[in-house]
């Protein structure tokens, strides 16, 4: 049986600094067995290890290739706490563990012919840039693409060079909230409930992808709802503390579920009656 | 209740049992008392069963007698179940070391365990196994434990003041998935088998055809131990998540100390946290995991929140699972009545009484 | 000879156990001016063991000294259990004297190989010796070893354990668990006479002088955890009467009380009790003395270090002795009554008499204790010998040499002066 | 890769904390070869003022002259490390801050009290400079500080264990003393790194390593009483090795030196 929790080796082939915290690791599995690992999707996650340290999940950002062809698998991590600090360390040429792809990711498929409309809350959120990275990738598969980001204060928003991109991008939307904005913030000020409602949206023909701190989630669900969008059109991304990342070691239990199987990206009413419950 | 076909075996037959499970090249785990409780570790004679041994479990309390019966069995649990054979409080999954190119090798580090008999084996114990079967079906080092294991039940004779398996549907009698079962009386056993390696065990063994007498005394028996002081009350699984206002998580968090005993005596408990032990050299390390508990604070912690800071939460977490999301999940209660979480908790808290007090509430909503 | 004034201050001497200083002034040849002084702040454990239940004395009573808990829990437990009318059994006593075996067995080990040997080899501490010894080095590593493995099979850890109680043990080691380690102390047994041998090819400094010598006796071996006391004079008391001859006072310039017999300094330790009870070595010992040459009483201090290796094999026998015959007790433990009054206790740390006194009260609380260290009971000692080793050295020898000289002489009484404060409390009680 | 300095530093203290690195075995050989051990007097390094990466720190502050000292150890170092209760807590000596009667102890114990030069209060490391980790514990054991320096190589901050000694006493499958013979346990509220040995050695656990996170002092206060200890022996329970621990002193204050019955339990 193939054990989920033994991890692999990965070289780091590049490290890019986004920003003064996040980081981008490209990385070979170095053992062309374990490349069935590469099947991953936008909403899943691995499990990062670095050596003698442990490991944290990390969503999967995207596949790209180098100059020989060879699939390099990039993830996105901002350095917070002990092991992302760790990795933060490494320089191209280290290697680290791997295991994964775990989870439900983003509903591709479903997504695919309607408008994408991914909003997200608070610093930065990894599992969206996958899902906005795939769909410019896929450009001719997606409508409209609406790119909202709500952060507390301005100062707060990461990787602004990335959003002004997007939003030079043709059927493409981009709005971004600061609850409280410093001078010279170009965007909206208040919260990401009053920019979905200024949203050209086509409710009938949207997708929506969601991220962020769980009330933000939630308050944006309901206003979508109440702009007409279907429930189950609507899929969050949730986090809890992971440690086996295969549904056994029960941090991540959300009622019913654990989220590193049975999400992390979730539709709105399986979660919809749990979310704003305190302590779950 | 009885399916399988019984026969009698004399109390002496005990000792034959043993000698042919370690002629099998089973490694035997029995009862003993051990610091004052039932405690289970490598059986080499019989002599070692708690013989006449009777108890007193209330809340927040564990006593043993001795008393002059020659029974082996008449005693209902002690803090452990199978739990810690086929889920170990701690244990390495894997090893990493470092190459020479600074890549790393990973080396599975599953328990090579031997074939291992278990004798003296509740029914809620069994029950609780079915539970972690299914919570950890995938999981490769539960399934190595638990391949070489022979499970050698009784039936419960004198279930303690805090058991209420009867009210969940897991014992006091042994129904199922065991691989031999005992029904002990006065002078010797009624045994039955329910697998191949059980039956040949058992075709080893001094056994006469059981009595009439006999049967009729197991059955007055099983009778007598149903009649149990404690029920599993009424409440609506469903509803338990949605009664997070009730002022009873209050009350119970003012008495609760978060020390998570409950949740390592429970059998079906099964959290666990993961950690990196490396070698001084830094060039080898272990992975390693170990029993968790949703009564500690790293069990709900993300960088920078926690989502139950308090005992309120935590205690909230546990009963809401344990008897709500479980059957949702598992299809059934987490919960199989052995009141282990009743007699080991410190301070004598009771489920419970807590499960009977939100089945009068409304929910918030 | 020309005249010359030499001062020397060590601040910190390194390889005491605790920090204490020296501080020596030679003029024109003579010795003017000799001061050991010991800056370990007090703690005034005797303070607060006031008002405590009986049985926690054992758990604080131990912080006293990281270095050996065994005997500061040793020694309180026989003067509170010396208040009980309940007798501990057979097998208490017997696992008790087999429990500070591993204390002797560590603390000798550890001051032989990190403390001493590196003073005899020529280099500054033992990690810097163990490139040209590593042999040597990691034989002492695995004894100390061995002694920490025995005091944790009674006590759960080495430093500070948790077995002891009054009236016993609160637990007994399983007799798998003791199998195990009597294996262990037998394979340690030739190491341990190598080492006697390796200690006695050393080329210690050949250097008499006389000194009154004090050791616990006991008529039916070597003494360790009880007895009564012996001097070389002559002298034997029991420990009631401890106070009516030792004395102590404060020295102004240091935190630590002096402590004297009738008024002479006097040597507790090692080499004491091997001087006074090397009669009643096992056969064995007798002849590895006579291999080694070592006549006995010695009055060459640097013969504690060949003390503590005879002690090593000696506590290696004793323990494998007493734990071959090993059967688990029904309870490791007796209740016990204890009565108000005064309780007097006292044993032979691994490096010398460890005395205690409590005070307690109707309600079972300590009302008064007292405690007198072997560190203390050296320092007139140490003084003294400071005083002629260095003049007989040759005060003309340069500072550096007479430093390094000091700090061995001192090194020969493994002063542990984290314990050196806590008879202070003494005085109080006195007047 | 230069192997990084440290110093081992003593202040007021038994010492055992110490011997976490001496007795190591020859793991003591292999720490010498992946750190460089400039500072540590009981081994034979004598250098206290040289800059060393780590230092760590043994023991608690008693006098102004350990006050003085601590400073230059911080400015010394990169990165401190509290080593046991003493230097964490105050540690067991620490029991002279309850009575507040210091100089009268010091007057009536020396002859010359002018010459004893302590400060009225024995307090922490942390209560006088920066402390980057803190090592609990009385003593602390030698995986702790080999975990510690393991991960400071690797550049990482320690893993801060703060669970209580319960879990840990269950996963060691000791019994109850609590429950089994009613014994008034601090396992509930005590942070675990011990591996639970009063428990497996039948006895409850008296705090050696202070409070755990969460620790419900208050309620096990309540226990004690319901067990039958009066109420300065509940204050003892909480006012032992780690006293000035804020949630072991807030909890021990209530009790201490109050007569039985003053106390509604
Ligand atoms: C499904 C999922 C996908 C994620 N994707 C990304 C991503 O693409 N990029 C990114 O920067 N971050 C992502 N995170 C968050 C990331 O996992 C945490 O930032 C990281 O675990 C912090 O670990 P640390 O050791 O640096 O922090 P510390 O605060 O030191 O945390 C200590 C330990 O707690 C656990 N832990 C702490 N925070 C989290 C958390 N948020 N989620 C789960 N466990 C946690 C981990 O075991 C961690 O090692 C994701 C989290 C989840 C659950
Ligand atoms: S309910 Fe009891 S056993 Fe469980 S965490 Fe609370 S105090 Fe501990
Ligand atoms: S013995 Fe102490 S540490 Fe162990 S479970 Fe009981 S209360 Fe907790
Ligand atoms: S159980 Fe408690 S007192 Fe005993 S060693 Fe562990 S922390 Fe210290």
């Amino acid at each position: 049986m193939n054990n989920p929790a033994l991890p692999t080796n990965a070289l780091i082939l590049n490290r890019i600094q986004e920003t003064e915290d996040i980081f981008t690791l490209q990385l070979r599995l170095t053992d062309p067995r374990q490349h069935w690992r590469l099947e991953i999707q936008p909403g899943q996650f691995n499990m990062l290890y670095r050596f003698g340290v442990g490991e944290i999940p990390i969503s999967f950002k995207a596949i790209s290739q180098d100059e020989a062809g060879e699939p390099v698998l990039e993830h996105t991590i901002r350095s917070v706490g002990r092991v992302s600090r760790a990795l933060a360390d490494l320089k191209p040429g280290s290697h680290i563990g791997l295991r994964g792809p775990f989870g439900q990711g983003w509903p591709l498929r479903r997504a695919e012919h309607q408008d994408l409309c991914v909003v997200t809350g608070g610093l930065g959120c990894a599992p969206a840039v996958s899902i906005i990275e795939h769909a410019f990738a896929n450009r001719d598969r997606y409508g409209h693409i609406h790119i909202i980001q709500g952060v507390k204060h301005s100062a707060d928003l990461l990787w602004r060079s990335r959003y002004e991109f997007w939003a030079q991008q043709p059927d493409t939307t981009v709005m971004m909230a600061a609850d409280v904005a410093a001078p010279g913030w170009p965007w909206y000020s208040g919260r990401v409930t009053e920019l979905i409602k200024r949203l050209p949206l086509k409710p009938e023909r949207t997708l929506v992808c969601c991220c962020g701190p769980e009330p933000m989630m939630q308050a944006s669900a309901e206003q979508l709802i109440r702009q007409q969008v279907p429930p189950d059109a609507i899929w969050l991304s949730m986090e809890r503390n992971m440690q086996c990342a295969s549904g056994h070691c029960g941090h991540c239990q959300f009622g019913a579920d654990f989220i590193c199987r049975d999400g992390p990206v979730m539709p709105y009413p399986r979660l919809r009656d749990r979310l704003g419950l305190e302590g779950i | 209740m009885l399916t399988q076909e019984q026969h009698y075996m004399p109390r002496t037959g005990m000792v034959t049992l043993l000698t042919e499970l370690q002629q099998r090249g089973y490694e035997v785990i029995g009862p003993g008392v051990q610091d004052g409780a039932i405690v289970f570790h490598p059986l080499t004679q019989v002599d070692s069963l708690p013989q006449g041994i009777e108890q007193t479990q209330q809340p927040g309390h564990y006593r043993l007698h001795q008393t002059e019966s020659a029974r082996y069995f008449s005693w209902a649990n002690g803090p452990q179940a199978l739990k810690p054979l086929t889920f170990a409080p701690r244990e390495t999954l894997w090893r990493s070391e470092q190459n020479a190119d600074g890549s790393l090798r990973f080396t599975e580090t599953l328990a090579d365990r031997s074939l291992t008999a278990v004798i003296g084996i509740r029914g809620c114990d069994l029950a609780a196994l079915a539970l972690q079967e299914q919570h950890f079906a995938e999981d490769p080092y539960y399934r190595q434990r638990r391949a070489n294991l022979l499970l050698i039940a009784v039936d419960c004779s004198h279930p303690a003041d805090t058991c209420f398996c009867a009210s969940t549907g897991d014992g006091p009698g042994a129904d199922r998935g065991y691989d031999i079962a005992l029904t002990e009386l006065d002078d010797g056993y009624l045994v039955r088998a329910n697998s191949e390696p059980g039956k040949a065990v058992l075709a080893a063994l001094p056994l006469e055809a059981a009595s009439q007498k006999h049967l009729e005394q197991a059955d007055d028996q099983h009778r007598h131990a149903r009649q149990q002081q404690r029920q599993l009350p009424r409440f609506d699984p469903e509803r338990l998540i949605h009664q997070g206002q009730s002022a009873v998580w209050e009350a119970v968090a003012d008495r609760c100390l978060s020390c998570g005993n409950c949740t390592s005596v429970c059998p079906s408990c099964f959290c666990f946290s993961e950690q990196e032990v490396p070698e001084l050299d830094g060039q080898t390390s272990s992975h390693q995991r170990q029993w968790d508990s949703c009564f500690s604070e790293g069990h709900s912690y993300i960088h920078g929140h926690r989502f139950r800071p308090d005992t309120r939460g935590r205690y909230r977490q546990w009963l809401t699972h344990k008897f709500g999301s479980w059957v949702e999940q598992y299809g059934r209660s987490g919960c199989t009545g052995c009141g282990r979480c009743i007699s080991w908790c410190p301070v004598g808290i009771d489920p419970l009484e807590i499960l009977e007090q939100l089945g009068q509430e409304g929910t918030d909503e | 000879m020309t005249s010359r004034r030499i001062r020397i201050d060590v601040p910190a001497l390194t390889r005491v156990e605790g920090e204490g200083s020296l501080r020596l002034e030679v003029r024109d040849g003579q010795l003017i001016d000799l001061g050991l002084s010991i800056f370990e702040p007090p703690r005034y454990f005797e303070k607060f063991l006031e008002g405590r239940d009986a049985s926690e004395v054992v758990d604080i009573v131990a912080r006293i000294c990281g270095i050996c808990p065994v005997a500061y829990q040793i020694s309180a437990l026989n003067a509170l259990e010396s208040l009980a009318g309940e007798p501990l059994t057979d097998w208490a006593r017997s696992m008790r004297r087999v429990f500070y075996c591993g204390e002797w067995l560590q603390s000798h080990a550890l001051h032989i190989h990190l403390l001493a040997l590196p003073d005899f080899l020529g280099f500054d501490d033992a990690v810097s010796m163990a490139a040209r010894h590593p042999d040597a080095v990691k034989r002492g590593l695995r004894l100390q070893g061995l002694g920490n493995a025995l005091i944790k099979l009674f006590g759960g850890r080495s430093v500070h354990p948790v077995g002891a109680r009054l009236g016993g043990f609160h637990h007994a080691p399983s007799p798998d668990d003791v199998t195990a380690i009597v294996e262990k102390l037998k394979a340690a047994q030739p190491e341990a006479r190598d080492l006697t041998h390796f200690c006695a090819g050393l080329s210690l400094p050949d250097d008499p002088q006389s000194f009154i010598c004090v050791a616990l006796h006991h008529p039916d071996g070597y003494a360790m955890e009880s007895g009564d006391i012996r001097t070389s004079e002559g002298l034997t008391l029991k420990a009631h009467q401890f106070e009516q001859h030792f004395h102590e006072h404060h020295k102004p310039d240091s935190t630590a009380l002096w402590s004297d017999l009738d008024g002479q300094p006097y040597l507790t330790g090692p080499l004491a009790r091997l001087n006074l009870n090397h009669a009643q070595l096992p056969a064995f010992l007798q002849q590895r003395l006579n291999e080694i040459g070592l006549s006995l009483p010695s009055h060459n201090m640097f013969h504690s270090l060949l003390a503590r290796a005879i002690e090593i094999e000696w506590v290696l026998h004793e323990a494998i002795e007493r734990l071959s015959k090993y059967l688990l007790p029904p309870s490791a433990h007796t209740p016990l009554t204890l009565t108000e009054g005064v309780g007097y206790g006292m044993s032979e740390a691994p490096r010398g008499l460890l005395w205690h006194r409590y005070a307690l009260g109707q309600d079972g609380l300590i009302k008064a204790a007292r405690i007198v260290p072997p560190t203390s009971q050296n320092q007139a000692r140490i003084e003294a010998d400071l005083h002629r080793s260095l003049t007989a050295f040759g005060l003309d020898q340069d500072a550096e040499a007479l430093r390094l000289r000091a700090e061995q002489v001192i090194r020969n009484y493994d002063p542990c002066i984290s314990c050196a404060t806590h008879f202070l409390t003494l005085e109080k009680h006195e007047r | 890769m230069a192997r990084p300095r440290i110093a081992v530093h003593k202040f007021s203290s038994c010492d055992g904390c110490q011997l976490a690195f001496l007795n190591l075995g020859e793991a003591l050989l292999e720490l010498s070869e992946q750190v460089e051990i400039l500072h540590f007097l009981e081994a034979g390094m004598n250098d206290p003022a040289t800059p060393v990466d780590i230092a760590f720190v043994e023991g608690s502050l008693s006098t102004p002259d350990e006050l003085e000292r601590i400073q230059q150890v911080r400015a010394n170092s990169r990165y401190l490390v509290t080593l046991g209760a003493c230097a964490t807590s105050g540690g067991l000596q620490a029991l002279r801050n309850l009575e507040g009667r210091h100089d009268e102890w010091r007057d009536a114990i020396y002859a010359q009290p002018e010459y004893i030069q302590t400060l009225k209060e024995v307090r922490p490391i942390a209560s006088a400079v920066k402390v980057d980790l803190e090592l609990w514990g009385c003593p602390v054991n030698s995986d702790q500080v080999l975990a510690a320096v393991r991960a400071l190589l690797f550049g990482v901050s320690p893993v801060d264990d703060r669970d209580r000694v319960c879990l840990e006493c269950k996963r060691q499958q000791a019994v109850c003393v609590m429950v089994t013979q009613g014994r008034p346990c601090m396992g509930p509220v005590t942070r675990t790194g011990c591996g639970a040995l009063c428990p497996r050695f039948g006895r409850d656990c008296y705090g050696c390593f202070g409070p755990s996170e969460t620790a419900q002092t208050d309620t096990l206060a309540q226990r004690f009483a319901g067990l039958g200890l009066v109420p300065d022996a509940i204050a003892r329970r909480f006012l032992m090795i780690n006293s000035q621990a804020p949630a072991f002193l807030q909890t021990g204050r209530v009790f201490f030196h109050t007569p039985a019955g003053d106390q509604d339990d």
